[in-house]
């Protein structure tokens, strides 16, 4: 794309590179021994869990580091030049003008105070010596190549007026504009619903395709790194454990790190639950002997906890291996690590289903929400509207939506702590009759708010951070005083026992804790009150794959041995297809499809959950080029009439869709989807999408 | 991805502890604050000499081996004074910042999780408040109430509570929508159980540092008070009313106001130090705390 | 926007109407009433009922609550109690010199403190930033009185530079009092630019660790830039209030300094009112301050929004 | 931010419209001829340090010139109606005439009355008046005048603190002009020294139905014209070169007003104005001007007598013995020192000022033990007392405090309060039983006697009430024997020595802060000789 003349060597080169922070303690080494190179057009992924210095790597590849740390060995070259050995001027021609960053969460790394033409026009100022029209045309150019809508409009936009992905692709277009031969994309999809990251992955690959650019991809999410990258690099406690070719990495992965990862990620096509990795990786910096794996490791050897960390070597060429680049392991018994069979889903661990006969525990029937201020209420329509959704007694069910759909709203609801504006909510109770829980939960009795609990997200606020763990059972045992036989600091400790804790942590502060720790606090909470519903609201989504897989097994295992009933909201299909019984989808507040999770898996579907169906990135699973169009943002709210996925929807017919409220047509089994189309119709817009789209 | 949570290791105050000590300033603050106190309350051992006794033959002497800080006009030793002085300083303005700050912050915690009409009233009641020129304010209740130190404690009370509702009902805005405070509505706990346990341990840093700062401005504002002869009753050893006494003498008997100028002045710049370090030791942003 | 600063403008009407509520309670019960300050010796029983008539304080509070509310509602604040001049008048003149010494001192300390602020933000833990610290530490830590008294004994009576009081009253030239402004305005302008420079600080740092600041970096664009255009609005934006309270506090009256310099202005009059419980004196300054103070609230969040665009179309006020 | 409020400190306190009244009051009858009680070097009083005061230099002023006068504001509500309690008196001399000035001897001197006889035994007065005088507006000053000027003091409407004085012995009724030169007043009770009392300064005399002009306009007959006046703010008079005295020596006065005590002397110091009026500078203040090589300070002997009235309606001083008790208990010597560094003279409890003809000389000396003594018959072993002072003058508070060490040793604890100055003497005098207060010297003798110390006068701050001491009064006044009056005097005298409720510690300078440039400066109370004080050249 830039005629410059190909450098000797490759584009990036990593050369046993560490840096390491200054703590109270001394150095704290955050990344270890890192050496990396990638050729102009390569793509790259670096994978990890949070705290595994992928982030502060991605940063050194610009030559950045964060305030207390510094590079104790190494060097960090591109194009040949030494990084952090460039003088000030000429590191910052090399930042942007060769290799570029798209930051994580564009939302934070936009300055809020500028235009966004405004920031993208500085870097072709300052690289590209392009001012006034000369700039903003080529600025127009950017946006429409990264497929910003009306290009010329959104440059005088700020970035708040942007969406999430609007941001992101403004991101790119800036980090683009300086014409640089590396893009370090850190994070770059983390936060956006699954749709819109389906987009700006798409983005991604294009433009490598039709401007040759090198990328490193910095992520957590497995499927996002195999949608983007040919090769990839996994990284454990600040050193690279395995890297070389994506799809042989997560098909015959040669570290048991590596194996862990990819095994403890819910697949859709592999239904049931993924297996957990034991324990957790050791602190940030923390210097241990021998392979810092070891201790979570199944194969676990003497030789493996002595010495130094092993070093990532070049394994023998596999026969039936795709590519020929080279596959690197740190793994002493790399070999028969790859000889080992894949991990098996274990689906008996499932609970037994849960019929149409089962007694049902919670009923709504045409509840809507509003959170608009009363004034505003006579137009437009409610937030939350028509929801006619039973919850079976035994069940896990399970609400999808991207962010926004009112998953959480009814969730909350239902716990009373939001008032609906229409409709009735009831607790069936069996001989003893109905609870009414269109009631606040400041006025229900006790005895009824016991029976439902909340568990939050988010770890990190879901626990009071000035009071101990144990504090955080007690309150509930005793506002709920169940039996009151057992001292309260026993039930607190049988609590954490039943949840999986070490009854030693019951003394520890919530920022002690690890995410997994406390997700599981948060879970131990819950069931201190005895409940027999819990609303488990993204449980998992903020937890890494190799923490989220226990706390599903967690969950599941509570169910089976409580009979807790547990509406489970998620925005993750995978993770949905491994734990729930049936699938409610919500779109603006508006249920869309209802029905067992294999008949709403295997279809035939609404179009707004086949949208979500076809957005899922599985690991080690490449999509086609061009498979996915260009998608518009996600709307805020919903139409005054008609079909609220009526703006988005491939098949939308007008006069219809967007005046008359869809009918709900009944599959099998009762799954039914509420739309204007008929059962077959959809069936094969199921099967042809992209014939659909193609048309 | 989930933040990395390796920091606050060992016990929340502890580790306020240790980011203190770790900060050279917040503890020089926290030295000094803590050395005027042990002063006050150690005056009568340290003193060499009455702080009210006058002395006609010894007027006005100069910093000497006798009066290691000189005399005033009436022959009292300064620096007898100077050790005394901070008494009254002290227990006012230190009374009237916890009860300015206790105040303030119980009324923006309910304010900020009550929300509703209750939080609009009070927060109407608090801008209007603040919205009246505070010299105004303060002669109108000393005119009214006269200059007992129990009046100046509610004077400043009422000219500092409302400040510190608002810097505390805004952060409390903050832990108003967190989960646990969601669990514990959930569970049905009381206004008060919720603000006790769960709200007010986590604004507690920032009111910490409310106190320390507001302190300082009371601390000043005191002497100013007594500048203006609305404090201490002469012969108090009173550092404003010292200052106040001996300002017109600044040019030919320095030493009667530069005693008891240090010593207000290290106060404020040992409270203001701490409530720096204390901020920083907190992770509190200082710079969302308003003046008003 | 118009629509939100217009239910700013209603919100502030309540607010001034409260504090002037406020503020008339407060005044009744003060000890003594204008007649007994005027007569002094004099207050025979009958020299007062004449006088309270005279001045019509012979009606109920309400009453006189509600007609001094509908003159001011018609720009019309009345007459002293004391001397009978129109409220009006006299208060505007003393606020037309108090808004003197408050500009006076704004540009100097605001202009003073956003250099020194940044300064001492971008070399954090440096000797300038220590240097700039530590002189803000005392500028804070010294009483006002002390600070304008050393400040006359150095530059008007050790050196004649500048007048050390003000002779002049309150409806002199301002080209009269312009010479006398200086003494005053830089004492105040130490005091507010202290509290200004330390906010700042912390913001700029904060600003400067933020990770659109690190983008901007990371773009190749110059440190200078960096700072000047993506970094200082942001930084800017928590100081703007504090830097609009001290406009409130300055124009609100500066008793101490006003007093030391025997400047004419609001502070010296609030004085004089509530010596001599001139109700209609107080009530003026107080509905004068608190509408003062609610513009430069509204001022601060008018220049947020222009330095923030996100508030223009994203604000949550409480 | 600290907030900055305030009031200022300070003597210079008489800013409010009650505290005016009250210095309206304690002035009563200081209006006097220049050079009563000049002193002009300092002298002699007790232990004076001698360093302390200078005097203003005397010499030849340069003709013309404008001296600068700062002065306390008072009130907003400031008039130059002479005859108000609220008048702006630092103007008055300088704008108007009275018909009898205050003469060297201490004796009436003519001014616009040219001799005055009485007739009737003190019962009819008549006053010859000066001819040729013209107003400021060119007006010719008659007869007229002068009645309506009395008339108009004496209207209950114009609330004049000397209305209280005149009316016991002046009705308008007897008021008679003759012709245009004279004026003939008829008293309604007897009063061998009537002029005395129309030397006071609200006696100033003004035209004949201008005196709700006047309270702007200022047309007097005086030595100065009006040029421009603000109450409580700066102003301005020019000489006026017809004055009947002669032209005065400078060309203008003009006048600034500044709050704070502190303030005035720093616009003395850096050359701001020539002279800080009504400010008795403090020992810290005499030191500051004396250290400067521009201004100095003019100490005025014996110009103010401190008191601490002990109410005797209230307890404990309800009982006599105490009274005598706290009078004996203190060391006048000791106090002196202390509280005014020696600048005064002691007083031994007689309010007749030294050089007064009139003083009684009768010492008591202190006596702790007999105080003692007397207060454990009044049942008290030991007395604790609150004594209120306040920043109204500088001298009440080093009274106050050197008051409490001098009385500890009779077994007499005193707590000093400090009370707001501005409504010192609204709520604290003549309601406190103990506090600390102050006069101007000035009065003659029988308006001393009679406003402060007789029964209900509005003006006896010990509220001690003697029929004796009553009749001494009485009979004194209409006594037209000088001799005989001077004893019977001097037996009230005695009797309050012994008996009132009235300790007076002594008789104190004040201490002025002036220009070094100033000649001729000679003060009595509010007023100077306007004429012949000028600037050197």
């Amino acid at each position: 794309m830039t005629g410059t003349q190909p450098a000797p060597g490759p584009l990036l080169d990593v050369r046993d590179l560490s840096v390491a922070y200054r703590s109270r303690g001394g150095l704290r080494e955050i990344v270890s021994g890192v050496s990396l190179s990638l050729d102009a057009g390569q793509t790259l992924g670096l994978v990890g869990e949070s705290g595994c210095g992928k982030s502060t790597l991605a940063a050194a590849l610009l030559g950045h580091l964060r305030a207390g740390a510094r590079v104790t060995s190494g060097e960090v070259l591109v194009d040949g030049e030494s990084l952090f050995a460039a003088p000030p001027a000429r590191l910052r021609a090399l930042r942007g003008g060769t290799v570029a960053l798209v930051p994580q969460n564009a939302g934070h790394a936009l300055t809020p105070t500028m235009r966004v033409g405004h920031q993208v026009r500085e870097v072709l100022r300052v690289h590209r010596g392009l001012t006034g029209e000369a700039a903003d045309a080529e600025a127009a150019v950017l946006f429409a190549q990264v497929r910003l809508p009306q290009p010329r409009v959104l440059l005088g936009r700020y970035p708040h007026e942007l969406s999430g992905g609007q941001q992101q692709r403004v991101a790119i277009a800036m980090a683009l504009a300086g014409n640089p031969r590396l893009l370090v994309l850190d994070e770059p999809t983390t936060g956006l619903d699954v749709v819109t990251q389906a987009g700006v992955l798409d983005l991604l690959n294009g433009i490598r395709r039709e401007l040759g650019v090198a990328m490193v991809l910095v992520s957590h999410d497995l499927g996002v790194v195999s949608a983007a990258c040919d090769r990839v690099a996994v990284m454990y406690a600040g050193r690279l454990v395995e890297r070389g070719d994506t799809q042989a990495t997560y098909d015959r992965p040669t570290h048991p790190y590596t194996r862990g990862l990819v095994a403890s990620v819910p697949s859709l096509a592999e239904p049931g639950l993924p297996a957990a990795m034991p324990g957790t990786p050791p602190q940030p910096g923390s210097d241990l002997p021998g392979c810092s794996f070891a201790a979570r490791c199944a194969l676990v050897e003497d030789r493996c906890t002595t010495g130094g960390a092993p070093e990532l070597l070049l394994l023998p060429p596999q026969p039936e291996a795709p590519s020929g680049d080279g596959h690197h392991s740190a793994c002493l018994r790399a070999e028969e690590v790859r000889a080992l069979p894949p991990e098996v889903r274990e689906t008996h661990q499932r609970g037994a289903r849960v019929g149409d006969t089962a007694p049902v525990l919670v009923s709504l029937r045409d509840v809507a929400v509003d959170y608009r201020p009363r004034r505003a209420r006579s137009q437009g329509a409610p937030t939350v509207a028509g929801i006619d959704l039973d919850i079976r007694r035994g069940e896990t069910l399970a609400l999808v939506g991207e962010s926004g759909s009112g998953k959480s709203t009814l969730a909350w609801t239902i716990a009373g702590l939001r008032a609906p504006s229409a409709g009735t909510l009831v607790l069936q109770d069996g001989e003893a009759g109905t609870e009414d829980l269109a009631r606040p939960a400041a006025r229900r009795p006790p005895g009824l708010r016991k029976r439902l609990q909340l568990v939050f997200q988010n770890a990190d606020t879901s626990l009071n951070p000035r009071r101990v763990v144990s504090d955080a059972l007690r309150r509930p045992l005793r506002v709920f005083a169940q039996d009151g036989a057992a001292p309260l600091g026993e039930r607190v400790d049988a609590l954490l026992d039943d949840v999986g804790l070490d009854r030693e942590l019951g003394g520890r502060l919530p920022g002690q804790l690890s995410g997994g720790q406390r997700q599981r606090v948060g879970i131990a909470r819950a069931l201190a009150a005895g409940p027999d519903l819990v609303l488990a609201d993204e449980v998992v989504s903020a937890l890494d794959v190799s923490v989220q897989a226990s706390v599903l097994r967690l969950l599941d295992r509570l169910r089976t041995e409580r009979g807790i009933t547990y509406l489970f909201i998620s925005h993750d299909l995978a993770v949905v297809r491994s734990i729930a019984d049936r699938v409610a989808v919500l779109y603006l507040g508006r249920l869309c499809e209802v029905g067992d999770v294999e008949a709403v898996f295997s279809g035939p579907n609404h179009p707004y959950t086949r949208m979500l169906l076809d957005a899922v990135l599985e690991p080690g699973v490449r999509p086609e080029p061009g498979e996915r169009r260009p998608v518009e943002e996600p709307e805020s709210a919903p139409p005054e009439a008609g079909c609220p996925f009526q703006r988005r929807c491939p098949h939308a017919l007008p006069g219809t869709c967007d005046s008359v409220t869809p009918p709900w047509r009944d599959a099998e089994g009762g799954h039914r989807i509420r739309c204007h189309l008929e059962l077959d119709v959809l069936a094969s817009t199921t099967a042809d999408t992209k014939e659909l789209e193609a048309s | 991805m989930t933040r990395t949570i390796t920091e606050r290791a060992p016990g929340r105050l502890r580790q306020t502890w240790g980011a203190l000590r770790g900060s050279p300033s917040a503890m020089t603050g926290a030295v000094l604050v803590a050395l005027h106190l042990v002063i006050a309350l150690a005056a009568p051992l340290l003193a060499p000499d009455s702080p009210v006794r006058n002395n006609a033959l010894e007027t006005l002497q100069s910093p000497s081996l006798s009066h290691l800080a000189g005399t005033d006009q009436y022959g009292r030793d300064i620096l007898s004074r100077t050790l005394y002085g901070g008494r009254l300083a002290l227990s006012v303005s230190l009374s009237a910042t916890v009860l300015a700050v206790g105040l303030g912050a119980a009324v923006g915690c309910l304010a900020a999780y009550r929300r509703g009409w209750l939080d609009d009233v009070v927060m109407r009641v608090v801008d209007a408040i603040l919205a009246v020129p505070p010299v105004l304010a303060l002669l109108v209740i000393v005119t009214v109430l006269g200059t007992d130190p129990v009046v100046i404690v509610l004077a400043v009370t009422v000219v500092y509570g409302p400040g510190v509702v608002r810097v505390v009902r805004a952060a409390a805005l903050d832990v108003v929508p967190r989960d646990y405070v969601t669990a514990a509505r959930a569970r049905g706990e009381g206004t008060f159980s919720v603000l006790l346990r769960d709200i007010g341990p986590n604004v507690l840093d920032v009111v910490l540092v409310e106190f320390a700062m507001r302190a300082s401005w009371v601390v000043l504002l005191i002497s100013s008070l007594s500048f203006l002869g609305f404090g201490a009753n002469p012969p108090t050893p009173d550092w404003g009313l010292m200052v106040s006494e001996n300002r017109s003498m600044l040019a030919v008997a320095p030493w009667t106001s530069i005693a008891p100028i240090i010593a207000l002045s290290t106060l404020v710049i040992g409270l203001n130090m701490a409530a720096d370090g204390l901020a920083k030791a907190l992770g509190v942003d200082r710079a969302h705390g308003g003046a008003a | 926007m118009s629509r939100y600063i217009a239910r700013r403008l209603l919100l502030a009407l309540v607010t001034i109407w409260l504090a002037s509520l406020g503020v008339f309670l407060a005044v009744q019960a003060l000890p003594g009433d204008v007649t007994t300050q005027i007569l002094g010796q004099n207050a025979t029983r009958a020299n007062v009922a004449a006088l309270r008539a005279e001045l019509g304080l012979d009606e109920s509070p309400w009453r006189r609550y509600l007609d001094w509310m509908s003159g001011m509602l018609h720009g019309d604040f009345g007459s002293s109690l004391v001397n009978h001049a129109s409220v009006g008048a006299e208060v505007g003149l003393r606020l037309r010199n108090t808004m003197l010494l408050a500009g006076v001192t704004v540009v100097l300390g605001v202009s003073l403190a956003l250099v020194l602020g940044v300064v001492a933000g971008l070399y954090r833990d440096r000797w300038p930033d220590l240097a700039i610290s530590s002189l803000s530490l005392v500028g804070m830590s010294m009483p006002e009185f002390v600070i304008a008294t050393v400040l006359v004994l150095l530059f008007s009576i050790n050196i004649p530079l500048f007048p050390a009081v003000v002779t002049a009253g309150p409806d002199a030239r301002l080209g009269d009092l312009l010479p006398a402004i200086w003494l005053p305005s830089i004492a105040l302008t130490v005091v507010m630019a202290a509290y200004i420079i330390r906010m700042l600080r912390t913001s700029v740092i904060d600003v400067m660790a933020s990770e659109f600041v690190t983008t901007a970096r990371l773009k190749g664009i110059s440190p200078a830039r960096v700072v000047l255009r993506h970094a200082l609005p942001s930084a800017l934006l928590p100081t703007l209030n504090v830097i609009a309270m001290n406009i409130a506090w300055l124009v609100g009256g500066v008793v101490v300094v006003e007093s030391v310099f025997n400047y004419p202005g609001v502070g010296l009059l609030t004085i004089d009112a509530v010596h001599n419980r001139d109700l209609p004196v107080i009530q003026t300054i107080a509905v004068l301050g608190a509408a003062t103070y609610v513009l430069c609230n509204l001022a601060a969040d008018l220049a947020a929004m222009a330095l923030n665009p996100r508030l223009r179309t994203n604000r949550r006020t409480a | 931010m600290v907030l900055s409020s305030g009031v200022n400190s300070g003597d210079g306190r008489e800013r409010t419209t009650g505290a005016v009244s009250r210095r309206g009051l304690l002035t009563a009858g200081a209006g006097a001829a220049a050079g009563a009680w000049l002193l002009t070097a300092c002298g002699s009083g007790g232990n004076a340090d001698k360093a302390a005061a200078t005097a203003a230099a005397t010499g030849k002023a340069a003709a013309g010139g404008t001296l600068r006068i700062a002065r306390p504001p008072a009130s907003s509500a400031e008039t130059l109606d002479p005859a108000s309690s609220l008048s702006a008196y630092e103007y008055l001399g300088a704008l108007y005439s009275r018909l009898v000035r205050r003469g060297s001897d201490g004796k009436p001197a003519a001014d616009l009355a040219m001799s005055w006889e009485m007739s009737d035994e003190a019962k009819t007065w008549t006053f010859t008046l000066r001819d040729g005088v013209t107003f400021h507006n060119g007006q010719a000053f008659t007869s007229a005048d002068a009645a309506y000027t009395l008339t108009h003091i004496l209207d209950p409407a114009t609330k004049s603190p000397q209305a209280g004085v005149l009316s016991t012995f002046v009705a308008a009724s007897g008021i008679s002009t003759p012709d245009k030169n004279t004026l003939v007043v008829k008293l309604k009770a007897a009063h061998a020294e009537f002029p005395t009392l129309l030397m006071h300064y609200n006696c100033y005399v003004i035209a004949k139905d201008s005196a709700k002009t006047t309270a702007t306009k200022g047309i007097g007959t005086g030595p100065f014209k009006l040029a421009s006046f603000t109450p409580a703010g700066p102003g301005k008079v020019v000489a006026n070169t017809d004055y009947y005295g002669g032209k005065p020596v400078l060309d203008a006065i003009a006048f600034s007003s500044i709050a704070e005590t502190q303030s005035r002397i720093n616009a003395l110091l850096s050359q701001q104005v020539d002279l800080i009026s009504q400010t008795n500078l403090d020992s810290a203040g005499v030191k500051t001007v004396q250290a400067s090589s521009t201004a100095t300070v003019v100490e005025v002997k014996n110009a103010q007598w401190y008191t601490l009235p002990m109410l005797c309606t209230a307890a404990p001083f309800t009982d006599s013995k105490v009274r005598q008790a706290f009078k004996l208990a203190y060391d006048p010597a000791q106090v002196i020192k202390l509280a005014v560094q020696g600048h005064g003279t002691i007083a031994h409890d007689n309010p007749v000022p030294p050089d007064d003809p009139y003083r009684l000389d009768y010492t008591v000396s202190p006596d702790p033990e007999k105080a003692k003594a007397l207060l454990k018959k009044a049942g008290h072993d030991k007395l604790t007392l609150p004594l209120y002072t306040s920043d109204y003058d500088s001298v009440l508070t080093p009274l106050a405090l050197a008051m409490k060490d001098s009385v500890a040793h009779a077994g007499i604890t005193l707590n000093i309060q400090n009370a707001p100055s501005d409504s010192y003497y609204t709520k604290i005098w003549m309601q406190k039983p103990l506090m600390t207060s102050y006069w101007y010297v000035g009065r003659p003798i029988d308006q001393l006697l009679s406003e402060i110390f007789h029964s209900g006068s509005a003006y006896n701050e010990s509220k001690w009430s003697n029929p004796t001491f009553d009749g001494l009064i009485a009979s004194a006044r209409k006594e037209t024997d000088d001799a005989k009056r001077k004893q019977l005097y001097q037996d009230a005298q005695k009797l309050m020595v012994d008996q009132d409720g009235t300790i007076m510690p002594f008789f104190a300078s004040r201490m002025i802060g002036i220009s070094k440039k100033v000649v001729n400066y000679h003060e009595s109370g509010f007023e100077f000789d306007y004429l012949k004080i000028g600037l050197s050249a």
